[in-house]
């Protein structure tokens, strides 16, 4: 038996309660005991993992398509392949590395910082990482076999229709989005139930960590956004398989309804990967500013507003397709009031920074790059609510200079802070921070060399997706200097994989506390047991670890012979029942496999979807089957 | 001196002919306007440049003056006092706060003022008279030309090329058959979408002669990198000249060279597809060939009119633009000549 | 140095059949996940009639209106047996979740088969035209949702008369009913958009 | 133990080959197949002969080729086949979705009615269109009677009417 929490309340059984929760808590061994884990950091970890690797896999198709892009009448790639690899590129980017990476996450971290043990369906949160991954082979199975999507992320038709993308291109990457939403779907839903049902008491909705906010605002985005790509991509799979006339134009049906419908979910999506980075700012800022963020209300309002001014402004990516300019003229304020709510969070953190004693630790510097980057990334956002500025850069690499810098200044470089931030919390041991300034100035340096250069090729004329230019155009050197941005990325990539290789053996042990942050998942050891705390800490601040340890309080009493949690209310997270979560399972691994079967196989033959569901039903039953051995413990 | 040094020299060479080359090319650029549309447009983003220029400086100076605070350094110190911070500094940081964003709020209200009366100034060139309508199509990966003209012995059909009379407001109306192409000559005007079952129209006008390239903008397959269109901006009297020339039909070959090149283009598959007109090749899949000789550019502007580039072109279309529509045709070598020969008699 | 205070919470009842359960919450996403989806596509739906003159297209038949409009009937009230059902669970009452369940069983099912004789009279099919393709791709999601959860009901049903009426088959009852409350209030929109959208956006001729 | 690894390594082949014929994008025609049969046609040694056939010994190298198929599709429109032939139903011309073929409906039997022509208005494109096309043409009329792939054949064509006003109960599509 060992202590993992910093402080323990003095209760009898101490002894026993800890050796019990070993117990009921322990994953299981072999192949089976890792397909029925459904503890909440292993899912995480995996989502992690596999996310990174995407990463990786994302970044390799960069910089083959930089490579091909770095002079004019290149012939590195062929037409074909370089048509593949941007929308590979592209999907992988933001399907298959910022979503799930974002989920895994918060999945590793929203159950620590509520302070409880588990997230509130743990074997929803198996299935769905299984249902991410299925996404991942899927696609790039059609990468390996020449099946991969070709028609650009966002799939206009008719160039994807059976017509014109003929195969089963369209059809790989249209599942491949069936999978991946299906995933974040699962884990929208239990990330919501989590944080509205199961936070420690006292942790009341005025006292919520920012993070958990976002990812509060987060998973409602995606329960509202995600549906309509549900129904974006059942319209091109069904098309495409059996002949409907969704997007049609020649039988009714409507490819611009299609945009439509796609933007709908397109542009939340943005927020989706955005806003959870948000929430990484505030927090490293807090704990290395030495202050809580200034203006908690503001900022959460902000985020809020964020979220919903996000589905009213799906249109500005369809100017040019000839709208009523009155419709316009809304997209355009609309769109721009996005940087009122991003500035007011601006504001705050500068502010946090200005008035608290900041600690240049490298998550820190991290977050310094996002401000200089987003921003950089918000005023072009600006220039692109414009109509008509709009129809001049957009498709073009303007836009392309601009989404990266929101979305790698937005979303990645907080990511990498919160990855220097928490990998102490996940490993135990702290990463270099000398290696890791050399990781953010490379990172830094080679961002702006690759991007900034890309405004002024789109004002040069150059649009997105083209597979090569002629020399008299003159977009080679800018081209060339970005590719060679592409390449420090690159090293900057390398450098943090080997900062975290290095750093698993030889880093500095971390405590469970190392940089004396504010929020509950540093009172867990690091890395936490798996079932997070012996007694679950109770919030008795905003900033709870900042509470003297002698006034900090703990809930006693959850049964440690099964995996018991506590039930709070909505508003006030008062006690309210005890409940018992579900332990290791293999049925979501094997519901994961029939719905899989349904997936990949309707992509050939539709009524592969009845054979999946079928499966997929009595998979399910299996799930949900009350286990007579498990019922017969139960007191009740 | 060093590798590096060579390497320096080698970048400031390469920076020096790119800037030159940066003054040279601006026939596709957005910041180099060559008529009304697209001067009101780069005015539009010079005044957003330079106001969101100046905002993020500030924001960025202030961002950087946090880093100029007392350093906590990484030794721990005791907890106690380190968090609170004065109620006084709170209060003027809320002040100071709100300040910027009510400054947020009225600068963005003043930048869609600017960008709706753009908008809006934009759309007026249609009132005025005397105007010109060009319909084109957007075709897996050309443009199909028509200039409309209510009298049908007027209308004159050519293909990614569009010559139009400086001073006078034309109107594209743009249309596909296939997938969304979008028409976009950035030295005019924005990008307008051709939408399949959709008719989507632009208003352009040149105002100084010159010949400005135009590329499609929405992904539209295999070979949208190669799918341009030059607008030719000529003085009245020039574009009158050339519009009389297009209406004719083609030039009947004179000499025997240029005869045989005729017989060879009609017994090949040349004729399912493209259209002469004075001649039995009434194809119309591909572009119109009527007056090839006097185009600028061959494969939709992917490489120059010359005779050879000619020749490679025809044998073997997939290796100038792979993936093209356009037929393999096994033309015999003795043929090829001729062919060439008759193609750019086509004036 | 005093001593960490402690909140005791092994009075509190080890579960609930509420809406304060976890399993309810979850639940209820899921319904909003879906009914999100049900309102895209029935947008979709007017958008596609607002780009049409002729509605319903030439060749396409008015659904008849008589078989589901007398659906409904059974529809509405095999809710009471759901609710019947649930309260039951609540208060622990085999007896009435088997009554309750039974109803809800039969009550669907009657639907179900008026839904199937009704669909074979459309004279269109979806590969039709887009009017065919919504009117099918309605009918076809509602039913995929409606066999499943009929199924699931079914699952549950066996599990009460096999006597494993545990908290999680119990709270499994009180879930199923919010289940079947959404699929009846998601029906109303779609019989409105299927069987009297073509009547009320008739053409005006 | 090896033959469990062999026949892992074989399944992963095997998925790996799925994707190969079918995604295949030869844009670039093999020199063999630029030939176009003019009168040659008439000695090619492509010619299975008259109407009963024996075993058709010419193999379509484009069988089960998404992207040859659609070629296939897009020439049927342009070289006017669907003028007689209309979209397989037939018009002026026989249907094209049959099983009884009046000369054969093997591959080599339908090239060879391309190639040659018919009697009673079936042109011969022999000497006209090059023989790739004329398989890919081939590939795409067997695909009408499912004689390919159906995971390679479009379930639908994105039949569009250029001009919006032509269209079948539609608005203008004038959005200006």
């Amino acid at each position: 038996m060992i202590q993992t929490q910093d402080v323990l309340p003095n209760v009898p059984n101490q002894e026993e309660d800890i050796s019990n929760l070993e117990r009921v808590w322990r994953r299981g061994r072999g192949l089976f005991g890792w397909l029925s884990v459904t503890t909440h950091q292993a899912i995480g970890m995996r989502y992690i993992v596999t996310a990174f690797i995407m990463l990786l896999a994302g970044g390799i198709e960069a910089l083959l398509m930089r490579i091909q892009l770095a002079k004019p009448n290149n012939t590195f790639l062929s037409p074909d392949l370089y048509n593949q690899i941007f929308t590979t590129h592209g999907t992988t980017m933001m399907f298959l590395f910022a979503v799930p990476m974002m989920e895994g996450m918060a999945i590793y971290l929203i159950p620590l910082m509520c302070g409880t043990r588990n997230v509130a369906f743990p074997r929803l949160n198996a299935f769905g990482y299984w249902m991410f991954l299925g996404g991942v082979l899927f696609l790039y199975w059609g990468v390996f076999t020449g099946a991969a999507p070709d028609m650009g992320w966002f799939a206009y038709p008719p160039l994807s229709g059976p017509q014109f993308t003929p195969g089963k291109r369209t059809d790989v990457w249209a599942q491949m989005i069936t999978f991946t939403e299906f995933s974040a779907l699962c884990v929208a839903t239990e990330i919501v139930v989590t944080i509205l049902k199961m936070r420690t008491p006292g942790m009341t909705l005025n006292r919520i960590p920012l993070y958990v906010w976002s990812l509060l605002i987060q998973s409602f985005m995606v329960i509202f956004a995600m549906p309509a790509i549900v129904v974006a991509s059942s319209y091109l799979l069904s098309d495409r398989t059996i002949g409907t006339h969704f997007v049609n134009p020649s039988e009714g049906g409507d490819p611009l309804l299609y945009q439509h419908v796609f933007w709908f979910f397109g542009h939340p999506e943005v927020y989706i990967i955005f806003i959870p980075a948000l929430g990484f700012v505030s927090a490293i800022v807090s704990a290395n500013a030495r202050r809580e963020v200034f203006g908690y209300p503001a900022m959460v309002l902000a985020q809020i507003a964020n979220a919903f001014i996000a589905f009213g402004l799906w249109v500005h990516h369809m100017f040019a397709t000839g709208l009523p300019q009155i419709g316009e003229a809304f997209f355009t304020a609309s769109s721009m009031m996005i940087a009122i709510t991003s500035g007011v969070q601006i504001f705050c953190w500068i502010a946090t920074l200005w008035t608290g004693r900041p600690r240049m630790t490298t998550s820190l510097y991290f977050v310094y790059g996002f401000l200089f980057i987003f921003v950089l990334g918000g005023m072009t956002g600006v220039m692109l609510a414009s109509v008509p500025l709009d129809l001049q850069v957009h498709d073009t690499y303007f836009v392309i200079a601009h989404f990266h810098y929101v979305l790698i200044g937005g979303a990645v470089f907080p990511l990498f802070g919160a990855f220097y931030h928490w990998y102490p919390k996940m490993t135990g041991r702290l990463m270099s921070e000398r290696l890791g300034r050399w990781n953010f100035w490379v990172l830094f340096i080679g961002f702006n060399l690759t991007f900034f250069p890309m405004h002024i090729l789109g004002l040069k004329g150059m649009p997105r997706r083209v597979y090569t230019y002629p020399p008299e155009v003159g977009w080679g050197f800018i081209s060339q200097l970005a590719t060679f941005g592409a390449f420090i990325i690159a090293i900057g990539g390398i450098m943090f994989l080997a900062n975290v290789f290095i750093s698993r053996k030889s880093g500095a042990v971390a405590g469970n506390n190392p940089w004396d942050a504010d929020s509950l998942e540093w009172a867990a050891s690091s890395p936490p047991a798996p079932y997070n705390f012996e007694y679950l800490p109770v919030a008795t601040s905003r900033a709870p670890m900042w509470v003297p340890r002698e006034e900090r309080a703990f809930v006693t009493g959850l049964h440690t012979d099964r995996r018991e949690v506590l039930v709070t209310t909505l508003m006030d997270a008062e006690p309210h029942h005890r409940y018992v979560l579900p332990g290791s399972s293999i049925w979501p691994f094997i519901t994961g496999i029939t719905v899989s079967i349904g997936f990949v196989g309707s992509v050939f033959n539709p009524w592969y979807i009845i054979t999946g569901s079928t499966l997929t039903f009595f998979a399910l039953v299996g799930w949900f089957w009350p286990r007579r051995s498990t019922e017969l413990r139960e007191e009740f | 001196m060093s590798w590096y040094g060579g390497a320096a020299k080698l970048v400031c060479f390469a920076a020096f002919t790119d800037a030159l080359a940066f003054c040279a090319t601006d026939v596709q650029s957005v910041v180099n306007p060559a008529g009304p549309q697209s001067g009101k447009i780069a005015g539009l983003w010079w005044f957003f440049f330079w106001l969101l220029g100046a905002i993020f400086l500030i924001v960025m100076l202030a961002a950087l003056r946090t880093l100029t605070r007392p350093n906590r350094g990484f030794a721990q110190e005791p907890l106690e006092g380190t968090h609170q911070v004065s109620q006084e500094t709170e209060n003027r940081t809320t002040r100071v706060v709100t300040g910027a964003t009510v400054a947020t709020v009225v600068i963005l209200f003043v930048l869609i003022v600017a960008s709706v009366s753009t908008g809006k100034a934009l759309s007026e060139l249609p009132y005025k008279k005397n105007t010109l309508t060009i319909q084109v199509m957007g075709v897996q990966w050309w443009w199909n030309i028509t200039y409309q003209n209510s009298d049908s012995s007027l209308v004159v059909k050519t293909a990614n090329e569009i010559h139009i009379p400086i001073g006078r407001p034309v109107q594209i109306r743009g249309l596909s058959n296939d997938v969304i192409h979008s028409f976009w000559v950035p030295n005019l005007h924005g990008k307008a979408d051709f939408i399949p079952s959709r008719v989507n129209t632009e208003w352009i006008q040149a105002d100084k002669p010159g010949v400005y390239r135009g590329q499609c903008a929405e992904f539209c397959g295999l070979q949208h990198a190669h799918m341009i269109i030059y607008v030719v901006a000529e003085t009245p009297e020039n574009f009158r000249k050339w519009y009389d020339r297009q209406l004719q039909p083609a030039v009947q070959p004179s000499d025997p060279v240029t005869q045989r090149g005729q017989q060879v283009f009609m017994n090949y598959a040349c004729v399912y597809c493209h259209q002469i007109r004075g001649t039995d090749a009434a194809g119309q899949n591909g572009p119109d060939l009527t007056h090839f000789g006097s185009r600028l550019g061959i494969a939709a502007n992917t490489v120059p009119n010359t005779p050879g580039n000619l020749g490679g072109w025809i044998a073997d279309p997939q290796s100038t633009k792979p993936g093209n529509h356009m037929a393999t045709v096994a033309v015999n070598s003795a043929d090829m000549q001729p062919l060439i020969n008759y193609l750019e008699s086509l004036k | 140095m005093t001593e960490p205070k402690t909140i005791d919470v092994s009075h509190l009842p080890p579960y609930e059949i509420s809406n304060q359960a976890p399993l309810w919450w979850g639940q209820l996403l899921l319904a909003s996940i879906e009914g999100m989806m049900l309102c895209i596509v029935i947008a979709a739906y007017l958008y596609v009639r607002l780009r049409m003159d002729v509605w319903p297209p030439p060749g396409d038949q008015f659904p008849h209106r008589l078989l589901p409009t007398i659906a409904l009937i059974p529809l509405f009230l095999s809710c009471i047996g759901t609710y019947w059902a649930s309260e039951a669970a609540k208060k622990d009452d085999r007896g009435g979740m088997i009554k309750g369940l039974l109803l809800n069983l039969v009550l669907a099912l009657v639907f179900f088969v008026i839904r199937v004789v009704d669909w074979y009279s459309l004279n269109f099919s979806y590969k039709a035209d887009a009017f065919g393709t919504y009117v099918w791709a309605f009918l076809a999601v509602h039913s995929y949702d409606y066999v499943a959860d009929v199924l699931f009901t079914f699952v549950l049903f066996v599990l009460v008369l096999i006597g494993r009426t545990g908290p999680k088959v119990r709270l499994g009852v009180h879930v199923d009913s919010i289940v079947w409350y959404f699929l009846v209030i998601i029906w109303i929109p779609i019989y409105v958009a299927v069987y009297w959208g073509p009547k009320l956006l008739e053409t005006q001729q | 133990m090896f033959s469990r690894s062999r026949s892992c390594l074989l399944i992963g082949v095997c998925v790996l080959l799925t994707g190969c014929q079918r995604e295949k994008r030869d844009v670039r025609p093999s020199p063999t197949r630029l030939a176009i049969y003019g009168d040659a046609a008439k000695e090619s040694a492509l010619r299975p002969g008259g109407p009963i056939n024996p075993q058709p010994v010419v193999t379509n190298p484009y069988n089960g080729s998404g992207y040859d198929i659609s070629e296939g599709q897009r020439l049927y429109q342009w070289y006017n086949c669907n003028g007689c032939h209309a979209n397989g139903g037939g018009a002026i011309g026989p249907p094209l979705i049959k099983q009884q073929w009046i000369y054969g409906g093997a591959p080599a039997n339908i090239f060879d009615t391309i190639i040659k022509g018919r009697p009673n208005g079936m042109p011969a494109w022999g000497g006209r269109i090059p023989e790739y096309q004329v398989w890919q043409i081939v590939a795409y009329v067997r695909s009408m009677n499912g004689q390919q792939p159906t995971s390679a054949t479009p379930t639908r064509p994105d039949t569009i009417e250029t001009n919006p006003q032509n269209l079948r109960n539609r608005t203008s599509g004038e959005t200006k």
